[in-house]
């Protein structure tokens, strides 16, 4: 029937020179001070230029667009020398000017940007000592500053230097940018044209970007070459690609992990021994067959569990912390018991009170891991709770979630994904100023912040480890996010797209080297 | 006034403000909104300058003052730019390429109910047909919309959104609008009722004994009850076509609406609303005119009688 | 009886399923002389009018009779029909079109119901007029002078049937009837819902403005004392016995 | 032309049907579970025959468990909004006889502008705007009603106009009956019947089928559901995994059961208005 309904229509496919992929889902923002998700940042480091950025090769930080940096002001600040030649998408030269406009619109708060308001604690200002010449100065000493250099810079000239970049700008739906594609955001799409620069030199001549519908329907265009490839194939579906010669699944590295965010606020969530129960009660290993269809004794499966915040390959990720794959109903109960709790008919309560926990997940994710939020519920009633569920919209995720403001949930599921640095401070520091502006459910504990500004004040990779090392233990028991896994993600490419290699988080990162044969 | 000029008076008279009336409840409902505007689209915990952003989009003063800076930029063309849907593109822009959508879209649609109409009136459409209609009526027009846009994207893939894709796009659209939801298999019974009730008046009895023709008698007579019931279908369209766009992904007022809504894109919102109204109000005016100028032939003078 | 002969019915014969609505009636109409059909109700008074104009709709209808048109041709207009069923009655009312409202007109009774609700007089009697073989050049006059024929204000032809009496729209449904000018009019019942005086005026009228467009009139009624007085012929309808 | 006893023979078989229909539409709401049941990847998509009486859906729960489950969150909005329609048409009706001309211009215009405002435009604002906890279909069901209703008053007062509005009233009471008689009795059971319940029944319809739209739009656009918790899964989820037969997974089962409890609910309609139709 697939096959008679698609052959009515397919005499039209067009495999010309225009390579089209499908994304999670249309950007909200092509300017990067309004990126609000991983498409966002994947889309930006096509049109646009990070300053610097870690060499997927060698993981030394690299620029496309500076020759030599030096630490002036006594640490305190970096003196850039641009690259000559390089040019906006729209003609115009790119320089110092550019850098420093990025920075005083960052540090300016009429722009309305999370993104700006973050880095308002890094930066200080910006000099244009001369037209290639750029002084970026700190607001403290970092080690490695460099790695705060990750920002895109954005062209002057089209802003009129005006600093305050609003949300309602042209520019976030048809950018003038640096990179090796010039982007234009319409409603159904992006559409990327090639153009020659300086510093990039893009093999493929025009792009787009489709917004991802019904993983299927991707997947089957995908085999009918409709699209040529998938940015994200949720495992369900890995399987049929895997299986056609055609295509490739291309491993896609995101650091990024998933947790359910517990809400101690909850009299009853206060406890940590509550929260241990419920670490206990919930089957990983069950979950994620019902929910992904990872068979217990899988090999190499691609959802690696964790028992702290970082993925198991990052430096971060302390090893002597053990993972509880599967559930252990008497320790649970044990601790529930300790915790004060009675089990009433079967159900839990706290004081005499019946507990029902309000159980959100953010509803993309089901996409990645269909039914993952009636699984757990299934879980945690079999374990005496009762449940509500609800799907959080992104939209709701990123305005009430993020800020603090779901006090009606009990436990919230989702997943975190680090950008240029390891930072979890914005995830477990207590809200403070730009600290812990992520801690879902304003979770708040002395020891912990004290090991995250360890952290952030560390001079060297051992001190930064000793002190991530700590305080993953420490989140362990203290559990105020139950983790779940490391789900990983792949792309699918049909095998006209060579040489496609994929870097970690921006995705696009080596795109020059990309080619499409059709 | 007379008795027999107050309906048409008052659908122009609703003609006139709807387009406003839809806007002003939906800036109602947007303050009712829990947490202020601003902050639902700038959360203070996120970014600064919160209060700024309210300024410049005239959320800082209250219900009125927003509805009241909307219209008048509305009645300059000026809609405002979007700031979530399509960031910083002028919300006319967006409305430009919407309303010939939809209007393309519910006209294609209505062609279909007005031929089962004129073949119902006519009796040129079988009676015999209508359980037919009615059973491919039964079929919402999510699930034929559903299947269309699955069809659709596998087979043309990259060229989803080709001219000649967006063509038959819009003709899968209308079909889906046009035979689901009961609405061409509802005209066709609604219209055949109405006319076969004129036809058993006397008069029209007697008509054909004096040789006149049944049609040109019955017509007239029941020519705005049709146009109202031909509005009232045309209005189910319009509904219909926001769950047709944006299911087959149609570039019109729906698809803008539901993604504005989904966005918080007050702007767009808006925008979208005020054109369905337009084109309701629209529709109003039409049956205005049709029952003036019924009520006008009826009080012609024939030849020119002078009394 | 050297006047034109209009209509030649002979032994007409129409019966549904169930019942013989009429059996074996002969009629003749000639131009300026009025017939009268009389009999009890249900006697089938008006369903000889209608068949005498060609107009059948009862299944099987039709099983015996002849019917002529002296003053057209001799075509035997029943021919085709005779025991042929429902089609074959509606390919004769087709066919029979062109005669209604030019050969004879049909005014009917209880003329309230019987005149399009939306049409003014005014109109409908233009569209009569205009039925006729040579159109008048001034419409509006020959309006007028029908109007005043029938005893109505020209005024009166802005009015719709609603906003008109019992008796005026009886004088406007013949208006109507005579406006085309045909060779014979049939009027069925005139006097339903009137009262005796207006009964009376109205059939008077009737006879004198048929007289005066010399064409035949065949009425239908139950009103002996009017018949009396002015019928040149009379055919009697016997009250229907039920077939086995 | 059926006589008045042939028309009660006629009324019979739509009558047991639609009291069928209803029964059907109405009680298994009552018997849904408040979550789907244990997957089970045994039965994923098993047939009827595997998992009686509708098959199972991809992780092999009951597709009975889905059917239940919509019938829930449809049945009792649907039939207060069918209620509130039908009342306000009376109510309209009864204006058409009883009211002076002023109150019958009132209502026109009320019900004009009402009538004129995009139903759906107007219900996505109204299902956005809802709070997290006062969502469900009660609430959209209930403005869909009073968008509606501007439609039915006009359909009803038209059928009193046609008995003559007042004068029908006058005449009545010539024969001696009593106003709330002649209201009730012959305006509102003989006359106005058929076409209030028949409106109703609309309603109802159009009820269920805008719940099915907005629950697919919400899944396809992964929002939390408008019209009923996260947890529930309403025909629109059977739909929609239905139709994934023209993509070639084994779910026709789903998708048969899914146009079936639609055309359920649109027969039980079709057969209410033969049902209450004027002899």
């Amino acid at each position: 029937m697939q096959i008679a309904l698609a052959g009515a229509l397919a005499t039209v496919v067009s495999t010309g020179a225009t390579l089209a992929f499908y994304e999670e889902s249309l950007p909200t923002s092509m300017n990067p001070l309004y990126a609000q998700s991983m498409v966002d940042n994947r889309v930006h480091e096509l049109v646009l230029d990070r300053l610097y950025y870690h060499s997927p090769i060698t993981n030394e930080l690299t620029s496309n667009v500076t020759n030599q940096w030096e630490l002036a002001e006594g640490g305190k600040a970096v003196r850039l020398t641009l690259k000559k030649g390089i040019r906006w998408h729209d003609g115009k030269g790119f320089g110092a000017k550019d850098v420093c406009f990025t920075v005083q619109a960052m540090l300016d708060e009429g722009t309305t940007s999370p993104i700006a308001q973050k880095q308002r604690a890094v930066f200080a200002g910006c000099e244009v000592e001369k037209d290639l010449v750029a002084l970026v100065r700190f607001t403290k000493i970092f080690h490695n500053p460099r790695e705060r250099l990750g920002f895109q810079v954005l062209p002057e000239h089209i802003f009129e230097g005006n600093t305050a970049i609003p949300p309602d700008h042209p520019f976030n739906t048809r950018p003038v940018g640096s990179g090796p594609m010039k982007g234009s955001m319409g409603r159904r799409g992006v559409a990327f044209e090639q153009v020659d620069n300086a510093h990039h030199e893009a093999d493929i001549d025009k792009m787009i970007l489709q917004e991802a519908q019904d993983p299927l329907v991707q997947v089957r265009t995908l085999q009918n070459n409709g699209v040529q490839g998938i940015i994200a194939v949720p495992p369900p579906y890995r399987p049929e690609v895997a299986a056609s010669d055609e295509l490739a699944l291309k491993s896609y590295d995101l650091r990024s992990w998933w947790f359910v965010a517990v809400n101690p606020n909850k009299a009853y969530l206060a406890d940590k021994r509550v929260r241990q129960a419920l670490n206990q009660l919930i089957n990983r290993n069950e979950l994620r067959q019902l929910s992904i269809g990872v068979k217990p004794d899988e090999q190499n499966p691609p959802c690696e569990f964790i028992s702290g915040p970082f993925v198991q390959s990052s430096p971060y990720y302390n090893r002597a912390v053990e993972v509880s794959p599967n559930s252990d109903k008497d320790a649970a109960f044990a601790l529930l018991a300790q915790a004060g709790l009675k089990q009433v008919g079967g159900r839990w309560q706290y004081k005499g009170q019946p507990i029902s926990l309000r159980i959100g997940i953010k509803a993309p994710l089901e996409i990645e891991a269909p039914d993952l939020l009636s699984q757990i519920g299934n879980q945690l009633s079999a374990g005496g709770f009762d449940r509500q569920e609800f799907k959080i919209s992104v939209d709701e995720w990123n305005t009430k979630v993020l800020t603090g403001q779901s006090d009606d949930f009990d436990l919230l599921v989702g997943k975190w994904s680090f950008g240029l640095v390891e930072d979890v401070n914005p995830l477990f520091h207590s809200r403070s100023g730009d600290k812990g502006n992520l801690n879902i459910f304003n979770y708040n504990e002395k020891a912990v912040d004290s090991l995250l500004s360890q952290f952030n004040t560390a001079r060297t990779d051992t001190q930064a480890q000793d002190a991530y090392h700590a305080l993953h233990e420490l989140l362990a028991s203290e559990l105020p996010y139950l983790f779940l896994w490391k789900l990983d993600t792949k792309s699918a490419w049909r095998t006209e797209v060579r040489s496609n290699t994929i870097t970690p988080y921006y995705y696009w990162t080596v795109f020059d080297a990309w080619k499409f044969e059709p | 006034m007379s008795a027999r000029w107050l309906r048409p008076a008052v659908r122009l008279g609703a003609a006139l403000v709807l387009p406003f009336v839809v806007p002003g409840l939906i800036t109602g409902l947007i303050w009712a909104l829990p947490g202020d505007p601003a902050s639902i689209i700038c959360p203070p915990e996120l970014c600064s300058g919160t209060e700024a952003l309210a300024e410049r989009w005239n959320l800082d003063k209250g219900p009125w003052h927003f509805f009241s800076s909307w219209v008048s930029g509305a009645l300059t063309g000026d809609f405002g730019n979007s700031w979530r849907l399509q960031q910083g593109i002028p919300v006319a822009e967006l409305l430009e390429e919407s309303i010939p959508t939809t209007a393309a879209l519910v006209s294609l649609g209505l062609l279909l109910l007005i031929l089962g109409a004129t073949g119902a009136a006519t009796r040129w459409l079988p009676a015999k047909l209508d359980p037919v209609l009615q059973a491919v009526g039964l079929v919402p027009a999510v699930v034929m919309a559903m299947s269309a846009a699955a069809a659709l994207t596998i087979g043309y893939g990259v060229e989803q959104y080709s001219d000649q894709a967006n063509l038959l796009r819009l003709g899968l659209g209308a079909l889906a609008l046009g035979l689901a939801d009961a609405a061409l298999s509802g005209t066709v019974t609604g219209v055949r009722g109405l006319m076969e009730s004129e036809r058993r008046q006397r008069y029209v009895q007697m008509a054909i004994l004096r040789g006149e023709g049944t049609l040109s008698n019955a017509l007239p007579n029941t020519l705005p009850a049709l146009a109202g019931q031909m509005r009232a279908r045309t209005l189910h369209l319009l509904s219909g076509a926001v769950v047709v766009e944006v299911v087959l992904q149609i570039n019109g007022l729906g698809d803008l609406l539901w993604g504005g809504t989904l966005a918080q894109d007050f702007g767009v919102v808006l925008a979208a609303s005020f054109g369905f109204a337009v084109l309701s109000a629209a529709l109003l005016l039409l049956q205005a005119l049709v029952e003036i100028g019924t009520e006008l032939h009826v009080r012609r003078s024939p030849g020119g009688v002078v009394a | 009886m050297g006047d034109v002969h209009l209509v030649k019915l002979r032994n007409l014969t129409i019966r549904t399923h169930a019942r013989q609505l009429v059996s074996e009636i002969d009629l003749d109409c000639y131009e300026g002389r009025v017939t009268a059909l009389m009999g009890p109700s249900g006697s089938g008074k008006s369903l000889t009018a209608r068949a005498v104009m060609g107009c059948l709709d009862v299944d099987p209808g039709l099983v015996d009779g002849t019917l002529h048109y002296p003053a057209l041709d001799d075509r035997d207009w029943y021919a085709p029909v005779r025991g042929q069923g429902m089609r074959a009655q509606r390919r004769l009312l087709k066919d029979s079109a062109p005669l209604r409202g030019s050969y004879f007109t049909y005014s009917p009774q209880a003329a309230s119901s019987a005149l399009n609700p939306g049409r003014t007089l005014g109109q409908q009697l233009a569209l009569a007029i205009r039925r006729r073989r040579q159109p008048p050049e001034d419409l509006s006059r020959a309006i007028r002078d029908l109007l005043s024929e029938v005893g109505l204000a020209p005024s009166d032809s802005r009015l719709l049937p609603s906003e008109m009496s019992g008796g005026m729209n009886q004088r406007a449904a013949l208006a109507i009837a005579v406006a085309p000018l045909p060779r014979l009019v049939i009027a069925d019942e005139p006097e339903t819902g009137l009262d005796p005086v207006l009964t009376r005026g109205v059939i008077e009228l009737m006879v004198d403005v048929c007289r005066d467009h010399r064409c035949g009139l065949l009425l239908i009624s139950h009103h002996q004392q009017t018949v009396d007085k002015i019928a040149d012929d009379v055919v009697h309808l016997p009250g229907v016995e039920v077939a086995p | 032309m059926p006589g008045a006893p042939a028309g009660r023979v006629n009324r019979v078989l739509p009558a047991s049907l639609a009291a069928a229909g209803l029964a059907l539409l109405l009680v298994p709401g009552f018997f849904a579970p408040e979550f789907l049941s244990e997957p089970d990847m045994a039965n994923a998509f098993a047939g009827p025959g595997a998992v009686p009486p509708f098959g199972a859906d991809q992780r092999g729960r009951p597709l009975l468990e889905y059917a239940t489950q919509g019938a829930w969150v449809i049945a009792l909005p649907s039939l207060v909004a069918a209620l509130v329609v039908m009342a306000l048409s009376t109510v309209g009706g009864l204006i058409a006889c009883a009211g002076g001309r002023h109150v019958q211009t009132v209502v026109q215009i009320i019900s004009e502008i009402l009538g004129a405002l995009p139903r759906l435009v107007v219900i996505l604002v109204v299902a956005l705007v809802l709070p997290r906890d006062g969502r469900g279909l009660l609430p959209i069901a209930l403005t869909w009603a009073f968008l509606s209703a501007p439609g039915a008053i006009d359909e009803a007062s038209a059928v009193a106009a046609r008995l003559g509005g007042s004068r029908f009233v006058e005449a009545l009471r010539a024969h001696g009956f009593s106003r709330p008689r002649i209201y009730l009795v012959h305006l509102v059971a003989f006359n106005l019947r058929p076409v209030v319940v028949r409106q109703g029944v609309e309603t109802f319809m159009q009820v269920t089928f805008l719940e099915i739209a907005l629950s697919y739009l919400a899944v396809v656009s992964n929002q939390s559901s408008f019209t009923h918790a996260d947890s529930v899964q309403s025909w629109a989820n059977l739909l929609d995994l239905g139709y994934k037969v023209v993509l070639g997974v084994h779910s026709g089962h789903a998708l048969a059961l899914g146009l079936g409890l639609v055309a359920l609910v649109a027969v039980t309609a079709v057969a209410v208005t033969h049902a209450v139709r004027a002899r």
